[in-house]
């Protein structure tokens, strides 16, 4: 089947951020994202959840120059002060259309 | 005071709290569910809400005025004492010291909670519209923090010709503090309370009600999982907060008790309100902190909150804090 | 009636409901743990199921005949009427019409329980063995609106040369109304009920039946978060489906109510039974018809049930069929 | 006999656990959240120790002795016979056999709780120290039957020339089970229990014993479910475990009874002490046998201990156990 | 370690369609799929779960024609009335015979 | 944005593992790990846990060696008795030395 490539980042962060990052994962051009819930250790282990170690894996697909935006955002705006990583990975859709908005 | 405070020991919340300490210092990985911990401070505090608000409608207007601006007042002494308590005596960061006095300025429900049960223990109930102070003290030294700590960024950030927008809108964070679990249970329970008055408090107790003390015994044992997760910390943070986790609740608590006492509260009334200077948020201040004030080190601020004075006042504080009431009272 | 209506508005379910509802035009983001949802869903279903059995086994076979069926009539009735008038007055396509018609032609066991709990506190209790009507009004409704949407559909499948096994087969989807939570635990508390009779009854009343209203209450505050959810989709709706999530109820509870006085129900069963019927499934029917008619859009659906016709019948829909049902009494 | 064994049946926790057999052979998806589960039994574990330490503290030093030595003699025999039974009458290998002597040498909270209820009924309720007979039931026969596949399995690699520290250490696994749950939650209570005495007691009871029954009967619900997930297995087994099912708990629970009787016990005391040496592990065990003895197949011991065993215990072995204490007795 | 190439097909979907898609999986010739829960956004939110936005997040790891057959089920079957979207991307495993059905 | 190639390492498995499992990762050389629960089906359904099929989903980025270490690890350990399967991807992320270990 025909399938256009994408890339899909990976972000994973304190669920503090989560209601400010997929906002701006929209302000950035992503048309949806999926959020799934986790736990994990890195290289610390400050934040101050309920319950430490709980984050959230917010994965969104988008085409390279958003993709590259999202990271860019990501890397000023949160890793600095917060635990929170974010990775590309290569992904084929199909329906090419549904992840680019409408300029 | 020994004696009430052997008592207190022995009595089933510390026991279980304690239980929970003593689980985490043997390595043991169990813990409540995180649904099931929030179930249940989900029904403590709309429990503690709905019967605070039958009974705020028996209250006459007058008996509580006094009361409530003395709880505004402490609103304000309280973030403002910790604050300045970081900064100058223990030398901590604008962020650091803002971000505890968000944690010591506001409140711990379950201390309330614990204190309202000591006090009906020892024979000396709180007067029935105290939800209503909680109420009043949740959020006003959240605001106060998180203002000093915004302003005093802004004028570092300025300095370094820095973006004073990079960070949350301190009235986006306050907007979550006021419509989060806590404000809505408590104060959604008082005006539900007030409105359905006795037959319909009669109607639902028997859930509300007579479950309150087994269920808070059990969020005890939690809370006593969480503190004792959080006792590895203590080594990270140093002598002088150790000192500040015990020094602050008793130098608030003292406050409180006095101030409640001239606002004509009972005792017990008096008891409870100096419990709740004396506590530290660690439900409603951590969130808020970490998305204004991100600079601001979370194991400080929780570590003393949590670790430090919560145990101190549920094992000790609550009956000392009796003491100074019966003291002013005699 | 206004008398009525506003005891009713001041008690602790409605009062619940509409805390729920407030807390989300707050913007709050608060919620019940989705666990928690489901344990006190099933805390209440069972423990409906257990005392509708336990009381089934005192009712004699003649007193139910009648009352049954006209329950299996109304079951009937009630989805042919919403599809009738969904497509020839609201003029909506067959999948969207026959997708309502699930919804009307089954029952929120929430709002049959909240009536239930009415009809005690004004003195007028319905018969025991109503639990037993509600299951017999679960699924009819169901299967016919299925059919209906089936049969329409292939009929247009068939015009256009499609393959008609393309979704769900019917059977599958009905398998899961039969055997899906509020099923298992009305029938099977029902049948253990019977079996455990009195005796098992008391052993554990404490629990099913000292903690009801309580847990009710709670779980009404949830709904009316959820409901509370579905109101900004009111204005995708349009007014048609605003005036039917209102007259529809009114529609089918009137004839609830007057069948059940026929089959000689006390007023305070005729009003419950006219409830059931008034009342529209959110529970079972959306996902049956999300796999058999997944062109109905399920925005119509979910909005016209949870966000209309839910509250509607818990603010005011239960006084006004109890009304019509003392009107006929005397 | 056979009047007690249908009395029995009849009851809510027999009914509850059928229902929820009869829920998975109708292919329904049903089943408690997880979370709820745990819940559930957080709340029975938790409620039976403090009941239990309350109690402790009115026995005398005495009155234990005897029963808690024949406790931890079937803690040693029970794994020993299990693993006899399994490897050379069975024929099984030395993991499985060792794997099912953890689970069939260990004890059922929920079945030793169903007895407690059961003697209750049948107006012998055991003795108030049973709960600490638990405890000390829980890990002995784990910790045997690990030693012996430990011992077993390292003679195979040795004479490999294998690794012998492959594989989780045993003491890390005990350790598992002795800060796990239900040993937190048992021990726990028992010394908060212990603590806290009846006026602690009073205060919680509402919550801890009132709701105890019903919640027992929700809980077995669920066991019901996740036996009948199990059902399908009882095919993959052969006949020789389903008749070890059955066969395995008569005999250790005749053991049981016996030397029950034998140190001084009540009827209703050695029944439930015969109902634990009958009862097979299926929460504490089944993780430690997986990661000491990864070889074993969990199908042939969760099978037994769950789809068999457990099962049986409660439709039918707790009234035998009975009769054979009664007839002991006279 | 030497490691084979397949293709790993994620499907974010609502979760009634859930038994029905892992059902399909296995006829289409998947060996095996992993299910997590998650939420998300993306065009359209339309879904009759009680709590909307929540989907399940279902992947397999299979050969590449067989990938390709699953994405085209997918689109056939679901993207006109249902919300769902499909991806994949390349993985290696250690045991290729693992994820391939005999023919 | 620069980004750095690493590999992502996604281990699936019975949760009585998820302990042992991510403290082997530490000593392997990962710098963090992030654990999703999830449920599941393979080839066999024999797991031990209260609720069958429930199982966990570990992912890890790591530097390519460290991959293999990990993948290699897996496999000789659990492969043979327990539902365990583990797979690779390629990602990039921007703060490389993040998932790299002072050696
Ligand atoms: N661009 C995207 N990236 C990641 N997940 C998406 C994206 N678009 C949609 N989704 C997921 O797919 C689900 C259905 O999307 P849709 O059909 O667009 O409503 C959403 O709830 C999201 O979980
Ligand atoms: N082909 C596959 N694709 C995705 N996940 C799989 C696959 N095969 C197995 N799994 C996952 O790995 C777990 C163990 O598989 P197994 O060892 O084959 O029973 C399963 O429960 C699934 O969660
Ligand atoms: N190497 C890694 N691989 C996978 N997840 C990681 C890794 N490092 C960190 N994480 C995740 O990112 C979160 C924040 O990491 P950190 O900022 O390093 O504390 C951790 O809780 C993990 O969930
Ligand atoms: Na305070
Ligand atoms: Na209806
Ligand atoms: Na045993």
């Amino acid at each position: 089947m025909l399938t256009h490539s994408f890339k899909l980042v990976t972000i994973i962060a304190e669920p503090v951020l989560e209601p400010r990052i997929t906002t701006e994962l929209r302000r950035l051009g992503a048309t949806g994202f999926t959020v799934v819930e986790g736990r994990g250790q890195g290289s610390r282990a400050l934040h101050a959840a309920e319950i430490p170690g709980i984050n959230v894996r917010i994965e969104t697909i988008v085409p390279p120059e958003v993709a590259d935006r999202i990271v860019e955002y990501i890397s000023k705006q949160y890793f600095a002060d917060y635990e929170v990583i974010a990775y590309l990975s290569d992904v084929q859709v199909v329906r090419g259309e549904k992840y680019r908005r409408a300029p | 005071m020994i004696e009430t405070l052997k008592a207190n020991l022995l009595s089933p919340i510390p026991l279980a709290f304690a239980l929970g300490i003593v689980t985490r210092l043997m390595r043991s990985e169990f813990s409540l569910p995180k649904d099931v911990y929030s179930a249940l401070s989900i029904y403590l505090l709309f429990a503690l809400g709905l019967k605070g608000g039958v009974e705020l409608a028996h209250a006459s207007f007058d008996s509580i005025v006094a009361p409530a601006g003395v709880t505004l007042l402490l609103g304000c002494i309280t973030p403002l004492s910790t604050y300045a308590v970081m900064r100058y005596v223990g030398r901590f960061g604008t962020s650091d010291a803002a971000g505890m006095a968000a944690h010591y300025g506001s409140v711990s429900a379950v201390t309330f909670i614990a204190a309202q049960q000591f006090m009906q223990r020892v024979g000396a109930p709180a007067e029935g519209f105290m939800p209503t102070l909680l109420t009043l003290l949740e959020s006003p030294g959240i605001h106060i923090a998180l203002a000093i700590g915004a302003i005093q960024r802004n004028k570092q950030l300025l300095a370094l010709g820095g973006d004073k927008n990079a960070h949350g809108s301190v009235r986006e964070v306050l907007h979550e503090v006021l419509t989060g679990r806590t404000m809505v249970l408590l104060v959604g329970g008082l005006v539900v309370g007030y409105f359905m008055g006795e037959s319909g408090w009669n109607a639902v107790s028997p859930f509300f009600e007579s479950g309150f003390k087994g269920a808070l015994m059990l969020f005890l044992l939690e809370m006593g999982i969480v503190a004792g997760d959080r006792l590895g910390d203590l080594k990270k943070v140093g002598p002088f907060l150790l000192a500040f986790g015990i020094v602050m609740p008793l130098l608030h608590g003292a406050i409180g008790v006095i101030l409640g006492a001239w606002a004509g509260l009972s005792p017990g009334g008096a008891a409870v309100l100096g419990t709740m200077a004396a506590s530290a948020s660690y439900i409603a201040a951590p969130p808020a902190v970490r998305l204004t004030l991100p600079e601001a080190n979370p194991t400080y601020s929780l570590t003393a909150a949590l670790a430090i004075t919560f145990p101190f006042n549920i094992l000790a504080g609550i009956p000392i804090y009796y003491s100074i009431a019966q003291a002013i009272a005699t």
